[in-house]
């Protein structure tokens, strides 16, 4: 049973098509990442979605009702849905008063929630806050105070706009572990705007890659390592993203001729097309080497950037690849700028995709 | 003045004001003395003398005996002229509950007294109560009667202070079906909109009598008093004098007003 | 200048020598304002939130009838409420001319403009985005209405205090439906123009001192309940 | 209610056959009130920004006394500006007593508390970050003051409407000062009182129809003008 | 010449102390992270140096004045400042009149600017935005809009809080290029409160780490790779910290006492100290191999999770730990919970820190 099923969805801001012919259908208990671009319509279809702004043409159905019908209560469709907004704002008063708010205009008695309150605040780091102004907490405090707002009234379906965007790293863990948590223990159904990938593929069962129409929807590890489209592997991240001619030579390998290159690949895909390869899916060596990788290039480092975790080096083998390894194999390799080195990657490391040009 | 345009300013009572008188009276004046700007201010006796008293005016236009003469008798004005009269009438419910229709108005208020302290929601009686020219009248027969005013008139239930104008206590009376006491211009103006008559109209207790006082350039240095002295003489001229005579015979079918000048101040 | 202070002194003096008369009408005066304010309070407030929260054509002219109504006179609203409920009038039979009932009614009518404009205004000053919360955090209309005007309440605040300033200091309609009756509809201001018109500058001066003194507590009190 | 229906026709008859009495007491209300406007506002918004933008001791007190002056009455102003400036108070030999200008100087004197207060509440409907924004981006406190007004330019311009409301409708300062002098100083609502006074009823009425017609057209420009 | 110099500066809020005996300087042309988890005192920091609030004590020069003095010119001040705020908010009207605000403020002409700002706009991804209402753009957008209406200005220093929280990845990395550009060739001196960790280190020459007082401040080498204190280690998102008592054995040898198992480290701290070890520096094998590394355990695989770029496994040897490796070497290993597995990581590679316990 769908949860959530958006039909056609349209939305037009002064004559600018924002949201284009949007279809989405949601499995209670399933989180769904939505990831895109600044812009590219996040904000404006969990809005739509929280009945705050009306689509220019199209249907959404909530548990099965047609929300976009004129007889239907707003208030009783809001009651299941909680939204986290992009820009957290607060009520006039002090923590607790804006927790409880849910919990007032539902007309439930407060007083037996005060310890379920006290938890969450616990939960979410912020023990001790309740009686605090709400108005001078710092951006993240307001962020989690946001969360709670929403969280005590245990919605059925949770819409969350770039919740950990003001959260540093520990913050955005704990935050992360509740969601996690309330997908698991409490079955709430999720709909997440991030443009924080790792944390959309952390914690989704399903991604949409949105730019104002879904672009791809799928796993996220179908959408991060089988992008279906130029912008879909440009946004996600992928790096090593060639122009080229693809021939099929046998039922399962295909020749793709780049501008000074070519490299093998297993799909079937033929024409033009796009290739990519994930850098931590090519190999480096001081000097060639027997192995099982069809392509293998000679080449020269280019770069090197260290940015703290992965080194990240720059190849030129008639072709630029940007190939990842750790800084110990980094360090053992003694590479330098200028070094010589060998290039490898497996056919199947190697992603095809259609090209639009 | 001397081809300069100078401002004349009198302040008069609302009740005289709202007659009309003065308008005509004004632009007949003006086309004698066009570098004279005649300006009437309109407003309570008190009022008005107040205004005189701080030389804000050049002269004043009212109609209460007792506070005109304190008025000159401070300094403030020079000299009292008389100019014309007229009844204060008694003006009532048609149906006369107090039935006074007849009596002197002494006894008109007498019964008043009498029948209001019986049937105070029969026969009431509506004061100005503002230290106007005609409140002061009204008190001043109060006190002629055989009634105590402070203990059985006022603050009776059947004795209403308006603190109102003219006016306004004739249209308070009308709604409440009571007596009043009122100045025979203003009732004359209102009597279309009015269902009380006039039952006592006659009588050396209602003649209300108006003047004219200049304020004491002695006082007051920068007061206009050339003007004054040219306004006082048009209006107990003959001419002047005739105009007030004729005004209002055509709107309210008599004279509201009895010229006065150079005569003795009347008595009955 | 020296009547100002004199006017000073007799304020103080009436004050605490407790004249009956001023303090009966000190109470009547409060009674009638403090209610008109009330009652305006009561019907204008409602009808902001229905302008505010209400996209409908003609909204903006609505808003300028409202504005345009700050101007209404006293001495119009006396007029008209006069025709309406004197004996010949729709309403003649409530009896309601003369008394301080029908004083209220008229102050009330004076007030609800200006009270509606500026609660309007106020409540343009709640960001739209806690509306949004409001109702994305489950609240029905009535209740989002109702937080909006929590977060309002400063401005909605000074648009009573302001109606009640207009009630209590207006002298049209108090003279033309109230009459000036002493011991009965006589207030202060009513009194002030009284006095003024006998000439009696201080005493009126002392009176609109008296009259400022109430405001200011009234005031207090007001900003005293708001701030909780 | 016939008498309603009356007035009405009878204003617009006033209007349509350009009674010159009327046009120019109609005109002589616009200059008065207009100026009493300006003056006000002229006066009332600096200082409105001064208050709201220093933090002081007393600032409550402050923002308490000029809510109290919400309830000034229009006589008591007409009465202290009387002392001021009659031949024998302080400011005598300006000889602005029963003058326009002298109705002016009231009127203003009469609408700054309120014109102060609603600014104030405008302004502080204006959140505290666009404050910072502009500082921090370079502006000096006077260009900070200036875009806050301007963000805030609906609500003080409200304010402004108030004034000139209060203004426009009142009568006390307009008798006390000017004197209903025909002519010279006669406006609509001291015409209206005196016909009133006089018993004509409707002519009242229709001249209170005609000052809300200068009300809304003066209205509607200025919200043409806060528009651009 | 320092530019900024900020001595015992320190903040009370509601008798918190939010801020804590605060010593920073700040060379002309430097970038300097400041990083440090949410309600840790970034925005507190900035809005100081911005004179949008008063330290309680302390004192700051800018350009050898002393700012926090009394007659100096609050405005002269903050011309040569810009901030962009963790919240960006907008001016009424539109995105033009908000990027021309800082011009007009100044009296400078602004048509000589406009080329200016249609570049600014272009560089920032907005091109075509200008006659937009301002208060209508999206999360990521209003922010560039803050970038903008400050860069246009040309501070001398810039604040930046949380510049690219709303942002996504591509977004991120325009904003970041010009950052760099912008310290690279008008020597912009720049703060930049983030949360994001590699952003700091990406764009920083050096590195705070801020809660409440500065735990440590140095290069972003320094500080992501021996990080000073426990605090630092875990915020900087070392893994591996384990407590232990440490014994000098040789000058540049020492043993440090886990729980279960000792390890060896070149550090020359003794007694009770954390020691941590990067995921990426540990080294596992199916077989125990003979190599240098002298801290070799044997155990077994408790977890894995795929993150998307890096495998992180879970090792049991005694104590846990966590170890990065790429997809192809996972693959290739063939791991399974429960594998068998030798792990490695040299003396070197232990990071030795003060505890604080
Ligand atoms: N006006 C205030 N009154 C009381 N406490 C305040 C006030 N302003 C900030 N604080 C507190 O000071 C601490 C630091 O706030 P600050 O905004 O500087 O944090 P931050 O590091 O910017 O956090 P974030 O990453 O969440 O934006 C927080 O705990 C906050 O709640
Ligand atoms: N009221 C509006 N009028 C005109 N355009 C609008 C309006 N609201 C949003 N837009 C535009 O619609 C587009 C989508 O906006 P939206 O807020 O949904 O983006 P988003 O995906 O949430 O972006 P971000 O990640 O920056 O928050 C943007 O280009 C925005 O400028
Ligand atoms: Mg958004
Ligand atoms: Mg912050």
């Amino acid at each position: 049973m769908h949860l959530l099923e958006i039909q056609n969805l349209t939305k037009i801001y002064e004559g600018k098509k924002v949201l284009d012919d949007i279809d989405l259908h949601l499995k209670k208990g399933t989180t769904l990442g939505l990831i895109g671009p600044t812009g590219c319509g996040k904000t404006t279809l969990l809005r739509i979605i929280d009945l705050l702004d009306l689509p220019s043409s199209g249907k959404i159905f909530f548990d099965g009702i047609d929300i976009t019908a004129s007889n239907v209560k707003d208030m009783d469709i809001r009651r299941r849905i909680g939204m986290v907004f992009q820009k957290p704002i607060v009520f006039k008063g002090t923590v607790y008063d804006n927790i409880r708010y849910g919990l007032k205009v539902r007309g439930k008695n407060e007083d037996s929630y005060e310890t379920e309150i006290f938890k969450l605040l616990d939960s979410l780091g912020l023990a001790g806050y309740e009686e605090r102004d709400a108005s001078t907490l710092s951006g993240g405090e307001t962020q989690r105070i946001a969360l709670a707002r929403v969280l005590i009234t245990e919605p059925d379906l949770l819409l969350l706009d770039e919740p950990t965007a003001n959260l540093d790293p520990l913050s955005t863990e704990k935050i992360e572990k509740l969601i996690a948590e309330l997908s698991k223990k409490k079955h709430t159904t999720i709909i997440m705007a991030t443009h924080n990938l790792i944390q959309g593929q952390k914690l989704s069962d399903q991604i949409a890659i949105l730019n104002k129409k879904i672009f791809q929807m799928g796993t996220p590890e179908e959408v991060f390592l089988k992008p279906a489209h130029k912008f879909v592997a440009e946004f996600v991240g992928v790096r090593n993203v060639k122009k080229g001619t693809a021939t099929q030579l046998e039922p399962d390998l295909t020749l793709i001729k780049l501008r000074k290159i070519n490299i093998y690949s297993i799909s079937h895909l033929e024409g033009l097309v796009y290739a990519s390869i994930r850098p931590e899916d090519i190999t480096l060596s001081k000097m060639k080497v027997i192995s099982s990788a069809l392509n293998e290039f000679k080449g020269n480092v280019k770069g090197i950037v260290d940015n703290g975790g992965l080194i990240e080096i720059e190849v030129d083998v008639g072709e630029d690849f940007t190939v990842h390894m750790t800084r110990k194999s980094f360090l053992d390799m003694e590479l330098t700028v200028g070094s010589e080195v060998w290039l490898q990657f497996k056919a199947s490391a190697v992603n095809v995709f259609e090209c639009e040009c | 003045g001397y081809g300069q345009a100078q401002t004349l300013k009198i302040a008069t009572t609302t009740s005289l004001e709202d007659t009309g008188l003065l308008t005509v009276l004004e632009s007949e004046y003006e086309k004698k003395y066009p570098n004279v700007d005649v300006q009437f201010i309109a407003a309570g006796t008190g009022q008005a003398l107040e205004y005189g008293k701080k030389g804000d005016v050049d002269l004043v236009m009212v109609h209460a005996k007792t506070s005109e003469e304190k008025f000159i008798a401070d300094g403030f004005g020079t000299n009292r002229t008389i100019f014309a009269y007229n009844y204060f009438y008694i003006v009532g419910p048609a149906t006369d509950p107090a039935n006074i229709n007849g009596s002197n108005a002494t006894s008109a208020f007498s019964k008043i007294g009498t029948a209001g302290a019986a049937n105070p929601t029969e026969v009431m009686f509506v004061s100005r109560g503002d230290n106007s020219g005609t409140n002061t009248r009204e008190l001043q027969i109060w006190n002629k009667t055989d009634l105590n005013y402070t203990t059985e008139v006022q603050g009776q239930p059947w004795y209403i202070e308006s603190g109102k104008g003219m006016g306004d206590t004739l249209i308070l009376a009308n709604e409440k079906s009571a007596y009043t006491l009122s100045d025979s211009g203003t009732y004359l103006a209102f009597k279309g909109n009015l269902t009380l008559t006039a039952i006592v109209t006659q009588g050396k207790d209602l003649l209300n009598i108006y003047s004219l006082i200049p304020v004491n350039p002695a006082k007051f240095p920068d007061v206009n008093s050339e003007d004054a002295q040219s306004w006082i003489a048009f209006v107990t001229s003959a001419e002047g004098q005739k105009i007030i005579g004729d005004y209002g015979v055509d709107k309210y079918g008599q004279q509201l007003f009895i010229p006065i000048a150079g005569q003795p101040e009347p008595t009955s | 200048m020296s009547e100002i202070i004199n006017a000073f002194f007799q304020a103080i003096n009436l004050i605490v020598s407790l004249d009956p008369e001023v303090i009966e009408i000190t109470l009547r005066t409060m009674f009638i304002s403090l209610s008109s304010t009330f009652f305006a309070a009561l019907i204008a407030i409602p009808l902001a939130s229905l302008i505010h929260f209400n996209k409908f054509r003609g909204k903006r002219s609505v808003m300028n009838v409202i504005q345009t109504l700050y101007s209404l006179p006293t001495v119009l609203v006396g007029l008209l409420v006069f025709l309406l409920i004197s004996k010949s009038g729709p309403l003649g039979n409530l009896s309601l001319l003369f008394t301080p009932g029908g004083m209220i009614l008229g102050q009330t009518i004076l007030v609800i403009p200006t009270v509606i404009g500026f609660s309007i205004i106020g409540l343009r000053g709640v960001k739209e985005e806690i509306k949004e919360l409001a109702l994305s955090l489950g609240a029905s209309n009535l209740q989002t209405v109702t937080t909006i005007m929590g977060e309002a309440k400063y401005a909605l605040l000074g648009a009573i205090i302001l109606g009640f300033g207009r009630a209590i200091s207006e002298v049209g309609v108090a003279l033309m439906i109230g009459g000036n009756i002493r011991g009965y509809t006589r207030v202060i201001t009513t009194t002030m123009s009284l006095e003024t018109q006998k000439g009696n500058v201080e005493l009126s001066i002392a009176l609109g001192i008296i009259l400022l003194s109430i405001a200011l507590i009234v005031n207090l009190i007001l900003n005293q309940v708001q701030e909780r």
